[in-house]
């Protein structure tokens, strides 16, 4: 790939390699997401899916290969701090919220603005406007339980919160990892309806093993397979992929 | 052999020691000098026995060595033969009853010194090859210029090469030092001690070298500068050799921390404790030998070694199954309880063996040294140093090749998987955790070869043991292997430079930065798995 | 609720407790030393009044040690460090003070260096005759130290047991260096026989009043800086970043930085908890920085309850209060009495004292809460 | 909300009550006497036995009928080896058991720590351990020796009876070795010994990896003049030092040993074989045969239930201390401070070493030193013995910040540093100007 495509893409591997002690767990992986894109990444598992997020989001450094935002920031120079402050908002597999705040403090510590100790300290960050927080609470069902511990939540209810906490962030692209393992059917539809939502103005990489809500979520999907991309294209597309069919469908 | 010394030692003292010989009145005043009392008096009385050349003279310095020889009231000295029995020193003959209240005669350094050199010219031609040795290096401590002609005659007899070797260099030693010797001699003298190139040759050429005719001096000056750069080389292996001690001691201390802290994640404060109980079980086997069977003190070590693993274990099952057990997933709690429980153990110990420190002998094989092409290698530190090593390779076994160690790996990485799959959760923790603590009472055996056995003895390795574990990186026991010999070698190698507080200073600053560039120590694991 | 100005918002029962008890301390105590007879059974005699100012500066470092441990994770094996190093601070001062007084009556240099037969006072030790300047680094000398270890530690993630094991190793090493003479700092024996503070005889009952009092207002201080920072918004990261590290991270806040401000605020607290503990005991040496002691610290923490803030202070006033008395009382036992204070504490009080009687409450509340939110929820409906 | 508070503030209230004395309620029939010994911590180890031996010497006085009719009561505390709770101990010792004499200490520190306390609440304390000297309290009485009644005779010895020309200084690093090893090295280098020949060094408390420097030692040793070590190293670190000197086989003929801190307790721990002919200096030893000592030692054995126990150096200050103490306050006929500390001056008890120790007026006694071999029963047997008492001295005459001063409490004088040179009381002053 070549800086062409580079330029208009919101994020673009190319080349990336990562091993864990002899263990090669991405593979010359490259990829790229163009602006307002919403991508559906699936893969047997070790295929890598979380660790690209690591990659993306400064957790790990490659071995090798380059990894922009927005065309032209190098994420490998980056810490998470940076890379999020960028607007890279990611949220994990397992459901991670601070258990011991309010629903509504969870999401008001997410939301934009300056992130010094000392503004958390003096002021800017203790006058945080009440609508915004409402606003995101609504947008993922939440308002009934702003003032519920996070713990006290239901898994389902903490994968959106999370998902709030990132929109909270109001960031350029969303990483997004199993966002309805362990969710009622209901919910997953609800899920989907509501990243569908949220795509309408961010990019959004969706990882998931859920064939059926991948396909709800009706989008370009990319087949990960021992670190490195197996096949892309549109759901049927893939499905038919007979190599695909083999290392992962066919189980 | 008595007239044969007797002629040597004339031909030995010349002229004036010729009458000496013939008169053995000499060995009267000898004795009356001895039982002066008086330290001086009692010297001259030993060198004048020494030189008499009479038959009893070696019976009764030997008797003086070994605190048999005493002054009756009645003035006359006397020799406690075996079971209480007595002889006149003088003649040797049995005394038919104990003589009135014999006094011991009481020895000093420098009495003991001369008792040394007279016995080391008189046992030169000893038929026991071990005498012989011990001999030669007494008058090569002594220089006795007596000894001279002995020496050259048991040169002459000698068959064993090392002790004719030994000595070539006490009469090396002897003509240095004796100004009849002439050129040819001393430097004969100074290329021999070159070949022995010790501290001890180095100081006598370099007292040659002080005084002397010129070509004695170049001599000496060219042999010292070649002793003084094998023995450059020798102290740079002397370190490396003591690093390695104190590393296994390191090793030994820190290793049953490795299961209990590293692999379970226990944060043991009373890991310490657990070597004291292990000391203290070696002090009671001993104490239980010497009461009841003194022949088997030379076994009390091997016999220690189960002994205390098996208490140690015992106290860690108690300390599990009592409080640990419900800490699993609250390590930082562990560690407030296990402090709790060091006090304890340590007033414990304190109230039934009391506050002082307890006698741990050194059985045969631990006591001595051993001279290696120059280095000294202490038995009791070369055993510490196999033991520690043998104790970690039987870990390692223990944990990589049985079924139990198997069943640790799992629990410790995967508690819930483990436990589905029908292993026994609760269980793997009480064996692991009693096995970390018997391996540090095993340690506590060792220690107590080389430490106080008092009830403070855990609190000083505490702190070294959490270093060496973090170090090596947590849960790894290669990690915990390489880290103590690391710290070892490095604090003996900064002790003579930095002196023994500042080179441990540097080398705790170095762990805080070096733990800064890896933050998991030495061998960590990489990967996701770590964030989990 | 979270609309409340943050000034009203730290003040909670507990805290109200706390404060109030404090004062009623820096009160009652100076009145009933100074005019109750002394046969009355209220009366609190003189050397009783400097060790409760003893404990209360060891509860302000146990507040401090709370401020890292309770609200960021980082559980400090090496506070009692910050907390010797601002007590040395004192000490240098206290001994200057001293002045020609010493059994050598020598103008400026203290006894132990005039037997060492040092020439003239090391340059560390300029300034410290002036009491602003040595107030000034009780502060600086613990804040600076932090800064720098906490900034290697936390830029390069050194997390757990990790990060504990090297504030033990930063604890030990400078007990060492402290222990050599030649740091010209009383070696073993430390720095002691104070005379004067502040021109006052650091023996008279009316100093030893001062001190006490001094000593619960800053407890008292100790506790509002501590309670503003964690109920402000910074509260509420720390206690993010303890919960969810990464997850912090990935919402673009410097873990780092808020740790490292904790952890130096933390260490100055300390270093003023030993400025005070020193006059108060009247001596300062170094095995003030032996781990044994900054984990005893924890110990008290723990016992209080984490996380707490005035857990933690009372902690520490029950333990040493304990141990006092148990020294007396059982001087033969008293090793078992607490060591089974400790474990009982952690397995039947895991939360502490304080946690304890908090958690209750806040059971009660949270399902009075959830109530009233389901109630309002279907309002809305 | 304010009862809650109330409930707190007594609790608390309670709570101090019981951890801090309840004023008054000394009883008057009985005499208290304060024993302040570390029970528990790294002195443990010395320090307990001196407790027991205060307990035994307390029963035996009470057996005797007391002391001015009244019963004496010990008061044991545990300062826990903690130099801080030295000084609270002996505040709560002073002022809430109203001791009329309190028998403690051990380290320097600890008695640095409680003198101020001494001082201030005019006590008495008996300190009963060998130390660096430098320092002379109206309110403490030193019955162990002072430098010059341990380390310069035995360096006399050393010289005179083993022709000792060269010296390794070998000590733990805090104020009693340095300073023992300063005024020895002033000693020797008067008795013309030279730099090269005195070697000084210093290793942390509880050192416990010797080899390197006993190889150190055996290398300066080897330098073909007579060498002998000095040391002052303290308690824990012994067994070790020992145990490595005789693993690497240096034995007394080649390098003698004499030890100031090294004692039979200290030998308990170790086995003696290797070491016979090591020397320590003291003005005590077990092994001294006298009736009194022998009669001292079977009453220790049956008191401790253990005839395994050995006796030391300090039991035997603290045996003087006691029977001076006792003789002081019938003397004085009551046991008020003031009385007692005049009255102490002067009086003269037997030692158990066959004299007569004499509380000098700078509140230290009068000795006599004994140099001991090291024999294979961990006991010592004397080799020397100086012909009178020696004074203690506790200003060095052989440090300069010292060499003036002088301590003498008796009226009109009663001053602790006074300086002969400018006839005032309060150290060298305008002196060091």
């Amino acid at each position: 790939m070549t800086s062409p495509t580079l330029t208009n893409t919101v994020l673009y591997l190319d080349g990336v390699s990562v091993t864990f002690d002899g263990f090669r767990a991405i593979n010359k992986l490259s990829l790229a997401i163009a602006p307002g894109e919403m991508r559906a990444i699936i893969g047997p598992n070790g295929a890598g899916k979380t660790t690209m997020m690591d990659i993306i989001t400064g957790k790990t450094r490659p071995d090798e290969g380059e990894v922009f935002f927005g065309g032209m920031i190098d994420l490998t120079m980056l810490d998470e701090a940076e890379i999020a402050a960028l607007g890279i908002g990611r949220k994990f597999q397992k459901p991670t919220v601070f258990e011991s705040h309010t629903v509504a403090d969870n999401i008001r510590l997410a939301l934009a603005g300056a992130r010094s100790p000392f503004s958390a300290l003096f002021g800017a960050r203790n006058r945080i406007a009440e609508e915004r927080i409402d606003a995101i609470l609504s947008t993922v069902r939440l308002t009934e339980h702003r003032t519920r511990l996070a713990a006290d939540l239901s898994h389902g209810q903490k994968q959106w919160l999370e998902i709030g906490m990132l929109l909270a962030q109001d960031p350029k692209l969303l990483l997004v990892d199993e966002p309805v393992a362990g969710m009622t059917d209901a919910e997953t539809a609800e899920t989907a309806h509501l990243l569908k939502e949220i795509a309408h103005e961010h990019s959004v990489v969706v990882v998931e093993h859920d064939m059926a809500f991948v396909r709800d979520l009706g989008c370009k999907v990319t087949v990960l397979h021992e670190g490195s991309v197996l096949a892309e294209g549109s759901i049927d597309a893939v499905s038919a992929n007979e190599r695909v069919i083999e290392v992962y469908l066919g189980r | 052999m008595s007239r044969l010394l007797c002629l040597i030692l004339a031909l030995a003292c010349g002229l004036f020691a010729a009458p000496v010989c013939a008169a053995p009145a000499d060995t009267g005043d000898a004795l009356l000098l001895i039982a002066s009392g008086r330290f001086p008096d009692i010297e001259k009385g030993v060198a004048l026995l020494a030189r008499s050349g009479d038959a009893r003279t070696q019976a009764i310095i030997e008797a003086l060595r070994d605190g048999r020889l005493a002054v009756a009231a009645d003035k006359r000295v006397v020799i406690e033969g075996a079971n209480g029995s007595w002889s006149e020193a003088a003649t040797g003959e049995a005394l038919a009853e104990a003589p009135p209240s014999p006094k011991a005669v009481r020895l000093n350094n420098r009495i003991r010194r001369a008792v040394e050199a007279a016995l080391g010219a008189l046992t030169l031609m000893a038929p026991d090859a071990a005498a012989r040795r011990q001999a030669a290096e007494a008058v090569f401590r002594s220089r006795d210029a007596t000894a001279l002609a002995t020496l050259d005659e048991a040169i002459a007899r000698e068959e064993v090469a090392g002790i004719r070797r030994l000595m070539g260099e006490a009469r090396a030693a002897i003509l240095l030092g004796d100004a009849g010797a002439s050129d040819l001699q001393k430097i004969e003298a100074v290329d021999i001690l070159a070949t022995r190139a010790d501290q001890d040759a180095l100081a006598l050429l370099r007292a040659a070298a002080a005084q002397g005719s010129p070509t004695v001096r170049e001599a000496a000056e060219g042999a010292i500068t070649a002793v003084e750069r094998r023995l450059a080389v020798l102290s740079m292996l002397q370190n490396v050799w003591y690093g390695l001690s104190l590393g296994s001691v390191l090793l030994l201390a820190a290793i049953g921390l490795a299961i209990t802290f590293g692999v379970m994640g226990i944060i043991n404060m009373a890991h310490g404790e657990m070597v004291m109980i292990g000391a203290y079980t070696t002090f009671v086997i001993q104490e239980l030998a010497r009461t009841h069977a003194p022949g088997l003190f030379d076994w009390t070590l091997p016999l220690a070694i189960p002994m205390a693993f098996l208490v140690a274990a015992l106290v860690g099952v108690a300390i599990e199954r009592g409080i640990i057990r419900h800490l699993y997933g609250r390590p930082l709690e562990t560690l407030l309880a296990t402090w709790g429980v060091s006090l304890i153990l340590q007033q414990t110990v304190r109230s039934l063996f009391g506050p002082t420190n307890r006698e741990v002998g050194a059985p045969s094989y631990m006591a001595g040294a051993f001279d290696l092409g120059g280095l000294t290698i202490t038995y009791g530190r070369l055993w510490i140093i196999v033991f520690s090593f043998a104790v970690f390779s039987a870990l390692i076994v223990a944990l990589k090749a049985t079924s139990f160690g198997l069943k640790i790996r799992a629990v410790t990485q995967n508690r819930r998987m483990a436990a589905s799959m029908g292993i026994r959760t609760s269980w793997v923790d009480t064996m692991a955790f009693a096995l970390g603590s018997g391996i540090a009472g095993v340690a506590g055996v060792a220690l107590s070869q080389i430490d106080n056995v008092s009830p403070n003895l855990g609190q000083s390795y505490i702190v070294d043991s959490f270093m060496v574990v973090v170090f090596g990186g947590v849960g790894n026991l290669w990690g915990t292997l390489v880290s103590a010999l690391t710290l070892g070698i490095a604090n003996k190698f900064l002790e003579p430079f930095a002196g023994a507080v500042l080179g441990k200073i540097l080398l705790l600053v170095f762990l805080i930065l070096f733990i800064q560039k890896r933050p998991r120590g030495l061998f960590a694991l990489r990967g996701r798995a770590v964030e989990a | 609720m979270t609309r409340r100005p943050i000034l009203l918002a730290m003040l909670d029962g507990k805290g109200a407790i706390f404060l109030g008890v404090l004062a009623a301390l820096a009160v009652l105590v100076p009145l009933s030393n100074l005019f109750l007879p002394e046969t009355s059974p209220l009366h609190v005699p003189t050397y009783a009044v400097s060790l409760l100012g003893k404990y209360l500066s060891y509860a302000l470092l146990a507040l401090a040690l709370d401020l890292v441990w309770g609200y960021c994770g980082i559980l400090s094996l090496g506070h009692g460090a910050f907390f010797a190093l601002g007590g040395y601070a004192m000490g240098m001062y206290l001994m200057r003070q001293i002045g020609p007084r010493g059994v050598y009556g020598h103008p400026v240099l203290p006894d132990f260096m005039v037997f060492l037969n040092w020439q003239e006072l090391p340059w560390y030790w300029s300034g410290f005759d002036i009491f602003p300047f040595a107030a000034l680094m009780v502060l600086a000398v613990p804040g600076l130290l932090a800064l720098v270890f906490g900034w290697l530690a936390f830029r390069s993630r050194v997390t757990g047991v990790y990060l504990s094991i090297i504030t033990q190793a930063m604890t030990f090493a400078l007990m060492l260096a402290f222990f050599r003479n030649d740091m010209g700092l009383g070696g073993n024996n430390g720095l002691t026989d104070f005379k004067d503070i502040l021109g006052f005889s650091v023996q008279a009952q009316g100093t030893r009043l001062a001190l006490f009092v001094a000593t619960v207002i800053a407890l008292a201080l100790g506790y509002g800086v501590a309670r503003y920072m964690v109920t402000s918004t910074y509260g509420k990261v720390l206690i993010a970043i303890r919960d969810a590290e990464s997850r912090t991270r990935f919402l673009g806040y410097r873990v780092e930085h808020y740790k490292l401000v904790a952890f130096t605020v933390s260490a100055m607290m300390a270093g003023v908890a030993g400025a005070l503990y020193v006059p108060q005991v009247g001596i300062i040496n170094p095995s003030e920085f032996s781990p044994a002691n900054s984990i005893e610290a924890v110990v008290w923490v723990a016992v209080g309850g984490r996380g707490t803030l005035v857990g933690a202070a009372l902690g520490a006033v029950v333990v040493n209060m304990a141990k006092s008395w148990l020294t007396g009382a059982l001087p033969e036992l008293w090793l078992f009495a607490l060591g089974a204070l400790f474990i009982v504490v952690t397995l039947y009080l895991p939360k502490g004292i304080v946690g304890t009687l908090a958690e209750r409450r806040e059971k009660r509340k949270a399902t009075a809460t959830a109530k009233t939110a389901g109630i309002a929820a279907e309002a809305a409906e | 909300m304010r009862n809650r508070f109330q409930k707190i503030l007594a609790t608390l209230a309670t709570a101090a009550t019981i951890a801090l004395p309840a004023a008054g309620a000394s009883a008057q029939d009985v005499i208290k006497v304060g024993i302040l010994h570390s029970l528990s911590g790294t002195m443990a180890i010395s320090e307990t036995t001196l407790k027991d031996v205060m307990l035994m010497l307390i029963e035996e006085q009470n057996k005797k009928g007391g002391l001015l009719g009244k019963k004496l009561e010990a008061v044991v505390v545990d300062p826990a080896s903690n130099w801080p709770l030295f000084a609270e101990k002996a505040r709560e010792l002073l002022t809430k058991d109203k001791v009329a004499a309190t028998f403690g200490c051990w380290t320097s520190v600890s008695r640095k720590s409680v003198l101020p306390v001494f001082e201030e609440l005019n006590g008495i304390l008996f300190y009963p351990v060998q130390y660096e000297g430098e320092e002379s309290s109206r309110n403490i009485f030193y019955t162990g020796a002072a430098p010059n009644q341990q380390a310069i005779p035995a360096v006399d010895y050393l010289m005179e009876n083993e022709g000792v020309e060269r010296w390794v200084l070998e000590g733990t690093d805090y104020v009693y070795p340095r300073t023992t090893n300063k005024i020895l090295e002033a000693y020797l280098k008067a008795k013309g010994v030279k730099d090269e020949d005195i070697s000084v060094n210093y290793t942390p408390f509880g050192h416990s990896d010797w080899q390197t420097r006993v190889a150190d030692i055996k290398k300066f040793g080897s330098a073909g003049k007579k060498t002998a070590v000095v040391s002052t190293i303290n308690g824990d670190a012994n067994v070790p030092f020992y145990k490595e000197l005789a693993n690497q086989g240096i034995k007394a003929t080649d390098i003698p040993v004499v030890a100031f801190s090294v004692g039979e307790e200290e030998l308990a721990g170790i086995d003696t074989k290797p070491l016979v002919g090591h020397l320590a200096a003291w003005n005590y030893f077990q092994s001294v045969d006298t009736a009194e000592n022998n009669d001292f030692i079977a009453k220790w054995k049956a008191f401790t239930r253990n005839d395994k126990r050995v006796t030391n150096d300090p039991m035997e200050a603290h045996v003087i201390g006691f029977s001076m103490w006792v003789k002081a306050v019938e003397k004085a006929g009551s046991t008020d401070p003031d009385a007692v500390i005049d009255a102490l001056i002067g009086v003269s008890v037997p030692n158990l070493s066959g004299g007569y120790s004499t509380m000098m007026p700078n509140h230290h006694i009068t000795k006599p030193v004994l140099i001991g071999e090291i024999q294979e029963d961990g006991q010592f047997s004397v080799v020397s013995q100086t012909p009178g008492l020696v004074v203690g001295d506790e200003w060095s005459d052989y440090l300069d910040g010292s060499k003036d001063l002088i301590a003498d409490w008796r009226a009109p004088l009663s001053c602790g540093n006074f300086n002969v040179k400018t006839g005032k009381c309060g150290g060298q002053g305008p002196v060091a100007q």
